[in-house]
């Protein structure tokens, strides 16, 4: 069997039967969805669609098996208990339920375990998405304990004698992205699980850049929590899921109430079921786990050590093309070290919003901006960069497009003068 | 009426619904276990006495569905003066057969609580079935800490 | 052309060619979805999906478009400005935001118009909802303020006198449901946002059950925010909106932070966009509302002064097999009342969920427990009720099949000897 | 390269672009205001001196893409000097065209800014060429309410 994908499965991608000639170097962003994923969705709404965990009708019964299969599924892809996942509507949402419970038990609301109190630290990283950033400012700042980042170097990359350094008795969370979306850096999970129990602090993973691109295993990694969004591994938007481990989830508060989520409600005050059903209040997005389910069945079929490997050449030629071009910079991680399959780079010269405007009149999708991460660009000395990123579909033809486009950005803006 | 009502709400079902088993004060019993079903507001207060490793007293009170009451009353008939261990053994067996969807046929030993079978088939109702019987399994391990 | 839609709209509905005989009166809890609703989403992802408001490609471009339209259409639908209505994943998670971001304004993270202090007041009523009850008494528990209540009566219902008696001076903010999901009690909202006037607090309407049922103007009504979902209006799941008048939501402190609702972030703070793109944190549930915006078309199609007509016909046809079944009790305004298209009953010495199960076994599909009402159920002496709901789909057939099955219930389960 | 392209980067564009009009230091002038576009992060400091109702004198400071440069340029070059109303209704016509998505034409005093015609059909770069405008806007409206 052949490592690439890329070309062989493009059939499978309705937007590649539209648009048979697009160049999708954007599945950091968001990715393409299979049939098999869009089918699933709309299949189970016209034929299976009713209420959730409500009421007693046979429908009911048969849309709530659904849903539940879904969360079973999705738990086993990233090796979690399926009690251990929360459906959330993106990797943010996720992210914002720990900081948000966490604020909810530092007011007294239950879960003392997470309490913050003045002087307590949170630590994340300088090369953090906003997402893994602005929830734990935010919760700083209502508990008046202190937000410490361990920055990064000329490359963007964060080290863990940096993170050593900022680390001690008072850390109680320690937040970082497996994946920058960004650098590509890959975070020494295990060493970060270690400083952590050191001192005593909950890890908070941010699965966004790894779930979707290689084999995770959230149990063996022993991190705390975990989030990722469906949308960038094949599945549906609107849905994303929250892990944790499932002594911490039935104990952290949380932040969003309403229906489906209780035990006993009176006007004065609301108990609530344990996890996951205590996060999911309100009715859910029930087809879109449907859907969630069936990519990370179509990732788990093509094998995400097949996907890794795939993507790890891609992304090498990627790094490469970028390398080649002169008067391009390339961010994080040199050609051949240990990175993700995407390459984000600094056009001399030329600004990334230029950058992308040229690439797309070639057909070309890339993103650029600061990729939701200004004080990771703000440390590079630039406000925005333009990134390639690779998904199962990508091939190398798409690398090909983009090298020789790239050639032609810096002449057409007159940047080489 | 289709075959699957008649199934799940058969006589012996409808019967103990309407003059349960083991009614009376949980709270007379050292171990008590409260349990609820948010879904509907089925719930139930299970108490037990455990002696020489036997349940020699048990006692509900609660309020539900057809099928969570039949259900107490008909395991209050099957497990009151079983071993502990037994019981254990019966509420996995119940379970199991509960779990699988109508497809794991009952065990001999769980007596007219085979008439369970149908309900389980409806995902919905389930939970009321289990009630009782997650009720006692607390108390059960509560016993077995003490 | 005739009042009643029912049959003749059924077509439209996959679930009703799969389905033909279903009996489907469970639209309050959510509704099944025309084809249009389905087709559109569906093609959305196939053919024009990007990710939306980063990056500069043309395909960036085109998904923003989209999702910026589906704003302005279900705004239009619902009488708000576009920049009035903000996406959330169900109006849960809308009522939410308002009650998360008042208690972050009160710990003095911005917005101080709408932080509480010891000794204010939220008022709700008695029939609320558990989505418009828990975040204001979590909100209450962060603040210090008091949340007082509205009784209802023994038929469930409350009353301006009611409402009058317990909102004061130091009331900050009403909180009730334009249409009550059990009772089906229509609101008097002018009257609700003139006392609120009054003593200068705020209304949040619970437009759950009336934005798919009537037509809602929600400038001519004059409250300050308000909340509804898609999938009770022939929409997909996983979107919701709320509305706030535009000054507040510009002021409103964003609960959920992340990606896309920023200007300028630093490791020690960030500065938020205003409304509404400052509460759409993260990656959007963007096809999902190009099919809530399809919804509202088709809805808007047949016209909400007909889809009320409708569904008042049948709803009054459901309450009457209701009153004419011996042995069963209605709930909420008395046949000849103005009330919604729902039908909420309890059987005499049958509980909900076997009603539910016999009703089922006849293919009728209704909604049996407290409906995340368990205060109002309370009050009522039950813990639990049936509850049949119309939907344009619903016909006169519908209810005939729902009153012979009734007749039938209490002999089956012996409650009649 | 397509038409598009070529439409949208023309040589006037990525003249102004490299060699921008108005350029200095905007806190010299009583009237400034900071505009930022998130999603790219170009950001524009707009200065503005206003006697008798006339610009008299104006000076930017900023960062960002050919497009945004370049609007500020060519919007500098035209309106310095002008009469405020005058201006305010060049800047109304800029939005009427640039929200068009290509549709609506420049009207005739928009002079040399009818160049971004093109740019209008792109959406993503809208609010790169409104940026210096907006700007203006803000600062027009605070010397009206001084
Ligand atoms: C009156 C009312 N409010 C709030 C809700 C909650 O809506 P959702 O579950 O879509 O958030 C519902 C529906 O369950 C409702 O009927
Ligand atoms: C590393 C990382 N974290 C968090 C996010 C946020 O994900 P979402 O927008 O799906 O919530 C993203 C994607 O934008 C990401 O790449």
């Amino acid at each position: 069997m052949p490592t690439l994908l890329g070309t062989s499965v493009r059939a499978d991608f309705p937007f590649f039967q539209s648009h048979p000639d697009a160049v999708y170097l954007d599945t950091g962003a968001t990715s393409q969805r299979p049939s098999a994923v869009i089918d699933a969705e709309a299949d189970f709404v016209r034929t299976s669609y009713a209420a959730v965990h409500r009421g007693s009708s046979l429908a009911t019964g048969e849309a709530t098996w659904a849903f539940e299969n879904a969360r079973e599924r999705v738990a086993e892809f990233v090796g979690a208990g399926e009690r251990e996942i929360v459906w959330a509507q993106n990797a943010t949402d996720a992210l914002n339920m720990i900081a948000l419970g966490m604020a909810d038990a530092s007011a007294g609301l239950g879960g003392d375990r997470f309490a913050l109190r003045e002087g307590d630290e949170i630590v994340v990283t300088e090369a953090e998405h906003h997402a893994n950033l602005i929830p734990w400012q935010r919760l700083a700042a209502k508990t008046g304990a202190r937000l410490r980042c361990t920055p990064v170097d000329e490359r963007g990359l964060w080290s863990l004698d940096g993170l050593r350094a900022v680390v001690g008795d008072r850390t109680r969370v320690i937040a970082f992205a497996h994946v920058s979306n960004v650098t590509g850096q890959i975070a020494p999970v295990a060493d970060v699980v270690e400083i952590a129990r050191g001192v005593g602090a909950l890890t908070v993973l941010d699965a966004c850049q790894s779930a979707p691109h290689m084999p995770v295993d959230l149990a063996g990694l022993g991190v705390d929590f975990a989030a990722f969004s469906a949308h960038k591994m094949l599945g549906p938007n609107g849905i994303g899921a929250l892990f944790g481990r499932a002594e911490l989830l039935d104990e952290l508060p949380p932040a969003r109430t309403g229906g489906s989520m209780i035990t006993t409600v009176t006007m004065e005050r609301a108990e609530f079921l344990p996890a996951p059903q205590r996060f999911e209040a309100g009715t859910q997005a029930v087809s879109q786990t449907v859907g969630f389910a069936a990519a990370t069945a179509y990732l788990g079929a093509l094998g995400m050590d097949r996907v890794a490997a795939h993507e790890h050449e891609i992304g090498a030629a990627l790094v490469e093309a970028v390398e080649a071009t002169p008067g391009v910079r390339l961010i994080g991680p040199a050609a051949g070290e240990y990175r993700a399959g995407l390459a984000s780079f600094i056009v001399d010269g030329v600004h990334a919003h230029d950058v992308g405007q040229f690439l797309d009149d070639r057909g070309i999708t890339v993103r650029t901006g600061h990729h939701c991460a200004q004080p990771l660009h703000r440390a590079l000395g630039t406000t925005s960069s333009t990134r390639a990123s690779a998904g199962v579909y990508s091939s190398l033809d798409d690398v090909a497009a983009l090298r020789a486009a790239l050639g032609e950005v810096r002449g057409f803006f007159g940047a080489d003068r | 009426m289709s075959d699957g009502l008649e199934a799940m709400y058969q006589e012996l079902i409808l019967d103990h619904a309407k003059t349960p088993e083991g009614k009376g004060d949980p709270h007379a019993h050292p171990f008590t276990h409260h349990e609820l079903n948010p879904s509907c507001g089925d719930e139930i207060t299970l108490g037990i006495t455990v002696e020489d490793g036997r349940i020699s007293g048990l006692a509900w009170a609660g309020d539900g569905c057809s099928i969570s009451m039949s259900s107490a009353s008909i395991m209050s008939e099957l497990l009151t003066g079983a071993e502990r261990d037994e019981a254990l053994e019966r509420i996995g067996e119940f379970r199991e057969m509960m779990r699988s969807r109508g497809k794991v046929e009952p065990t001999e030993a769980l007596g007219d609580a085979a008439a369970f079978q149908n309900t389980a088939k409806y995902m919905m109702r389930v939970k009321c079935a289990m009630l009782a019987w997650v009720a006692l399994e607390a108390d059960l391990k509560a016993s077995l800490a003490a």
